[in-house]
């Protein structure tokens, strides 16, 4: 069997070409990191507060997390960090974090930013009380890779499969039955409109719309269930849900306590499509990628969804782009190449000449730059129609493409994409037609073989050269922060997302000098006490 | 061609259909019969289940063929047929300039937690959908475009500043029937705030609403799938300024 | 688990399926009405229709979503359950060895136009079917595949000659019903040609065929699609060496 | 764009080991042409009596030209040929045709063999009236030849689809829906149980089982109703038909006839499958098969029927056996390269790894070995289910492997195959599929380059090496014509034939010395008059 060329040798890339793509992603990038780095959020003090152990809402739902924030904001601002004024209240009163929490809304707390030896108490205690939480995310990334290294990993494009009911109780058994099925993945939708919540639900829930509420039992649930399930396939089972929308750093925080393995989790997502505040949303980010890296998750980028408004060919390079912001940004949190499930789609309108080959082409491209990336290929949405026949169809070719370039992690698609949340029945159905696929043609690609001259590797090319001269454009911006003048002016899908609007925005903080945060401490030195 | 008819397999007349479906029993003999069983009560006779499989213990999903003994009707079919004439953009500006004499003002969204803003995009955005151009691209209508999970008080409160002569809500998630409590609410929200008489139009959009359920859902109208700017601007010439003032003045504002 | 089930698409109790089906008129919205119309009558409520797509100028084609109001009611399936225990090839072989003391004559083959032997090949040659040996592999049976396209008076004529105890036939073709209409040709024909006390086991099988349907097509037993020899030999068994004598001596020859 | 190697250079199949099979076929055809020309058949007579103009049936639907051959078969035997005693006789009484044919059906005449000067008579008028038959399937051939001219034709692989409703009324608006969706050829699939009538039936049909009856007017409504869709489309549309069964001279006749444009024609099909004599079958085929290459008409012969019932993988090399000894008789038979649409099939158990690459493996060695063949390849039928989504998915990838393979002629497989006959709907998906695979992916077949030491390669050559073989252990028998003890022993499709045996044996006649067929020495020579 001869060696299958790689996806750069394949398409013929200039190496100086994709030399010049990084370093202009990372002098795009770089002055947003530091405007990340100058900006607290309330998601990532209530985060801080979560890796400490605050759990739990009060009668109104509203997590306790979100209450003693509140009033620490009102009383002393958090330009200094929640941890400072609550472990001196809390050393002061001798409250527990939750105790505390409901005493401070109920409005009899007064907290104080402390200073001197007063700090110092409260810093190392603060800093305690937040490592057991990473202790915890760290024992849990360890089971994990126990169990991988017990049951061995499943091969690549790990099939990845939503469950959508917004019952938890109804998703857990469809997520069990796709397991059965073969899903490697499990991804648990999110109703809508929880990425606009400015705090995190509590508890099981059952009343969500096209998706099921993000809640740290909702997590533990489910995970519990697929890990009974893993051990009956002997296969662990991995679940994902969403680290984005105005939680972002909490959700990843519950996502490392409760063991997910991989989170949705995008750079500009929040800002395009949910209109979140893009200080917000990179301050969050930052938070919650190096949460992330911790806890060995794997996060899967959205620039699937730029091709869902604009034209798949024509926004190919867009694509590329937001893949080399995204791994940027990703690198910088402390990611690994192997947790980068960068994303990209099969949206080219089936209808062009082609349109097949297209896909490769863009593919490739991505396999090619990112070659220790486990990639996200998600499947067609857009041009799907109430034809479930032709939808079956697409999918399989969605399948084959998958296979041919390497995909790392396959969202399987549905022949109902157009028309309803995916269906028990087409669940099975999607996974019978990645089963085919692979097993009677996975193996095509020693035989794919495009030409360096030919259309698919030419169409890769100026897929890139478009990227390098997108990027070029945004850099030569001479503002203090091109990618923010980028967005603003609707660069990306079309949208314009100015850096002073946008929701979120009142939730953003400028950090003092004194500033405090024991979880970002503890993750750059990668702590444990 | 007959007013009754029935469907077609490859003989007219054979009222041949096909069906899936998923019962939460196990697959066994039983099964199959159940599902016979369903198929029949649909009106399948016969009805051969010609696939049936296992979805892990507790589900089997069967693909049912058969003739059904139902007659289409073609009489009773009740369709919302486009009962305004279809105005190009020149007429509809015309039309407003010479008989509302100012701009017909267009608010527009997406409510609740929905964030699927293409179908409305595609009716207001000047790129518009199929070729047409959507409504900002008519130079007597002004579009305010409020754009994704817009909360009903919201739109409300900005139909007031803008005195929108007209509100245009998408609704795209339908599951658990999202889009119907949605637009209810809408109605009941726009009903309360606005006396009869000057309450904006409601028109409501998305692939997977009934045409016929406006009034059940308390809106003036309700576009489906496949919709065009033009269908959209044609008619709110006609509701809003029509070639003869309606019989009654129904719930128009006084301009 | 309850006895009453409806389809389940991702909810218990939701009642979802899908349909697909041709309509004789040309694709307009009164075509799509009348799919809906359709999909009403066969129990969708609310029924979506998802697409349409016209098939030249007379034909549109439709798929449609919805949830069906039927229930399911377990209870009244009815299955035609194996009644004879399964057997395996040694003990048939015994009990025909034991209780007949002379082979059991079995005479098969595909009748009228049909040619489609892979299924009975599947039941009588050695070669057998999932895995089990066909029938030519029981040492205490002799069979006599006649192969396709055999017509019935020939078949009479062999099951004479042979003094076979059983007839064993296979249908696949059924476009306009010909499984039907052939199997009882059949019948008749073999209630002409013996007289009740003498007349062979008549078995039909194919994968089309309703197992409910033998009386009414006057025949002793139907096999469905996936059936194994082994199941057939049993059957034949059970009826022609039975463990103790039925009741009444029905049709069975005297030996 | 690069330049796509050939087949057999892709697979690298050995030029001297391709010959070798050439060879061991025509080894192993050449006695049994022999036995073919020393021999007629009723159906070869009948065919003659047809080119010369008899058509119509008695009152119970026997056609005349049955009726005058039982006749002077009965009175004078067939071992001369009908042309001497039926244009003797008409010399004699001065009758046309038809009125002999009822007069003889009614006893009123007596029929002798003629010699000397009446038979020279005989033999001149019967030569003439002959002719005029094939004047007109000239006449046919040039017409098809102009409207291709005017319209062009279409690129392959061809898109061929089956009607099959029983009623040539139905059939014929299905047709036309089918040909305005993009069908290239319409084949009008025959009701079971015709192939072994041993006369044609007369008129235009309503009642036929799966499949409509082969008759003359049902030939004339479809290529008239035809003309008008390729008029309308502007595009020509191809019909086909079975000339197979016990009245294959006939059908090819009125095939010629009629323009039909392609025919079901296989060599040892009606022997394997339908139980008909093997010596009747060659004698038969011969004779369709030079009416056939008179009229212009492409053949399609019927490997893939031996996967339905033998194993794709286990049986594939019969497969080639059966193609080459197509490949033989048709040629001896004056079919040109471009006439024969050698058949194969995609049926292989999908369940079995790399079965879509074993799928390609075979296709690629057939077009290796009949480069200029219109290879017929047949779609997933054995492993189709009533799982009709798995039957559209196995479908798109036969289009695929089509597309990659450069076949000719593509059999539209239909989702429904386990089910029903195909539906209007069916096949309008069915072309959906062939069009999307086309369009999206038919240009792959650049990209596609099977390693000459790969997978697939490896297992071509295989094939070819396993088909070598048999043909070998067929040749080495020593009997006269060691392929008939072969078919006889049960070497295809596991069925066991022998030369003496089946159905049709006793309207097989030894030929006399003076055995005269004028319809064959016009085909021999050309000849138009
Ligand atoms: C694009 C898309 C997205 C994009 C949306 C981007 C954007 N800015 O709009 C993204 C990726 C963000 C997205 C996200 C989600 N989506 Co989405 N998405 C789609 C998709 C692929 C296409 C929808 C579309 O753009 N259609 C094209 C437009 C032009 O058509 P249209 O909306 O029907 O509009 C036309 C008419 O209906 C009409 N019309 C529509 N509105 C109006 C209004 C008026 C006033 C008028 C006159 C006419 C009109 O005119 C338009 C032009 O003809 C569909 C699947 C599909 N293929 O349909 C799923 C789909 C709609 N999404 C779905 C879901 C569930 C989601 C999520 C909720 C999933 C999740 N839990 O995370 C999220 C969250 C979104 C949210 N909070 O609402 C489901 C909805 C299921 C259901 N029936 O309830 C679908 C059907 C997919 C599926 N099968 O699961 N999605
Ligand atoms: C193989 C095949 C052929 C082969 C047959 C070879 C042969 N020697 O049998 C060939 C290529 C010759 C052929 C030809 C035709 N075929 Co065909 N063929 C098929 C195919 C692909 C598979 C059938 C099969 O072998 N199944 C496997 C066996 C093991 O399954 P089975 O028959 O169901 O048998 C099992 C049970 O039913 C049961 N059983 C069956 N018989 C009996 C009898 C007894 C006594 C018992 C106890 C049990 C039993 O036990 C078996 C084992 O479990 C089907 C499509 C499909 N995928 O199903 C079409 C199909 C059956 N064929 C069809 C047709 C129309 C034809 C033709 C008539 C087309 C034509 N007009 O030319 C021709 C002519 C044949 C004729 N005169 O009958 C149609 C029938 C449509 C319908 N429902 O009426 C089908 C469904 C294809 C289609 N969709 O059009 N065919
Ligand atoms: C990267 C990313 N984040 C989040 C989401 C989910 O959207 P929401 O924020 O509405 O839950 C998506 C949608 O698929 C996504 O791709
Ligand atoms: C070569 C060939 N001839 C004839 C037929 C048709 O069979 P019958 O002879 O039963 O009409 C087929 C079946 O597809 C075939 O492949």
């Amino acid at each position: 069997m001869s060696r299958i060329p790689t996806a750069a040798q394949q398409l013929a890339l200039d190496p100086a070409t994709v030399r010049r793509a990084r370093a202009l992603a990372r002098k795009v990038g770089g002055p947003v990191v530091r405007i990340a780095k100058a900006h607290t959020t309330v998601s990532v003090e209530r985060a801080t507060l979560r890796l400490a152990g605050l759990a739990g809402a009060d009668v109104e739902g509203i997590p306790w997390a979100n209450r003693l924030v509140d009033v620490v904001r009102d009383q002393v601002g958090l330009e200094h960090g929640v941890a400072l004024p609550v472990w001196d209240a809390m050393a002061r009163s001798g409250d527990d974090l939750t105790v505390l929490a409901q005493k401070a809304a109920a409005g009899s707390v007064t907290f104080r930013v402390p200073d001197a030896g007063a700090a110092r108490t409260a810093a190392r205690r603060a800093r305690s009380a937040v490592a057991q939480g990473f202790r915890r995310i760290d024992r849990n990334r360890r089971t994990r890779e126990k169990l991988i290294g017990r049951y061995g990993d499943p091969p690549t494009p790990w099939v990845y499969l939503i469950v959508a009911t917004g019952d938890i109780y109804e998703d857990i058994p469809q997520a069990q039955a796709a397991a059965r099925e073969g899903a490697d993945v499990i991804a648990v939708i999110r109703s809508t409109g929880q990425s606009l919540l400015d705090y995190v639900p509590e508890g099981a829930t059952r009343e969500g719309y096209a998706g099921t509420y993000a809640t740290q039992e909702n997590f533990r649930l489910m995970r519990a269930a697929l890990d009974d399930t893993s051990k009956e396939l002997r296969r662990y089972v991995r679940l994902t849900n969403y680290a984005s929308g105005l939680c972002m750093p909490e959700i990843a925080t519950l996502a490392g306590l409760e063991r997910l393995d991989m989170m949705l989790n995008d750079s500009m997502y929040g800002i395009l499509f949910r209109d979140i505040n893009p200080i917000r949303t990179f301050v969050d980010q930052r938070f919650s990628r190096a949460v992330h890296a911790r806890a060995g998750i794997i996060i899967n980028t959205g620039e699937d969804n730029y091709l869902t408004t604009a034209d798949a060919v024509e926004a190919a390079h867009t694509v590329t782009v937001s893949q080399l912001l995204n791994e940027y940004f990703a690198k910088e949190a402390g990611l690994a190449d192997w947790q980068l499930g960068l994303g990209h789609a099969f949206e080219v309108d089936p209808e062009l000449p082609d349109s097949f080959r297209l896909e490769l082409a863009h593919a490739l491209l991505a396999r090619a730059l990112f070659p220790d990336a486990p990639l996200k290929w998600m499947p067609p949405t857009k041009h799907m129609t109430g034809d479930v026949f032709r939808g079956y169809l697409l999918d399989a070719f969605f399948n084959l493409a998958g296979e041919l370039t390497g995909q790392g992690i396959l969202l399987v698609g549905m022949m109902t994409e157009a028309v309803v949340t995916p269906w028990l029945s087409d669940r099975d159905l999607a996974l019978q037609n990645v089963r085919y696929v692979r097993n009677a043609a996975g193996n095509l690609r020693e035989d794919f073989r495009p030409a360096p001259d030919g259309f698919i590797a030419t169409r890769a090319r100026a897929v890139l050269g478009e990227a390098v001269e997108l990027l070029e454009r945004i850099a030569a911006d001479r503002g203090n922060a091109p990618l923010l003048t980028a967005i603003g002016d609707g660069t990306f899908g079309l949208m314009k997302r100015p850096a002073d609007a946008g929701r979120g925005l009142d939730g953003v903080v400028r950090k003092a000098p004194g500033y405090l945060n024991p979880a970002l401490d503890l993750l750059a030195e990668g702590a444990t006490r | 061609m007959s007013d009754v008819v029935r469907p077609y397999g490859d003989t007219t007349g054979d009222g041949m259909v096909q069906l899936s479906f998923t019962l939460p029993i196990p697959h066994d003999k039983r099964a199959e019969g159940a599902a016979a069983q369903l198929a029949r009560k649909m009106g399948l006779d016969p009805a051969m289940v010609v696939h049936a499989k296992a979805m892990g213990p507790d589900f089997t999903f069967f693909v049912v063929y058969g003739a059904v003994s139902h007659l289409v009707d073609l009489r009773e079919v009740e369709v919302v047929e486009r009962d305004y004439p279809l105005l190009g953009p020149k007429e509809v500006n015309a039309a407003i300039k010479t008989r509302l004499r100012r701009p017909l003002v267009v608010v527009g969204g997406c409510i609740g937690t929905d964030a699927h803003t293409v179908g409305i995009d595609a009716i207001l955005n000047i790129k518009g959908f199929a070729g047409e151009k959507g409504l900002e691209y008519y130079a007597e209508i002004e579009v305010h475009n409020l754009g994704a999970q817009v909360s009903i008080p919201d739109l409300v409160e900005r139909s007031r500043q803008t005195r929108a002569d007209a509100v245009l809500v998408s609704q795209v998630v339908t599951q658990k029937d999202a889009h119907l409590h949605n637009t209810r609410e809408l109605s009941a929200a726009f009903r309360e705030a606005f006396p009869a008489s000057r309450r904006p139009l409601l028109v409501v959009g998305g692939p997977r609403f009934d045409e016929h359920q406006a009034t059940a859902l308390g809106v003036d109208r309700i576009f489906g799938k496949g919709t065009t700017p033009g269908e959209v601007a044609s008619y709110l010439v006609h509701r809003i300024a029509p070639a003869t003032p309606p019989a009654s003045p129904e719930h128009r504002r006084a301009s």
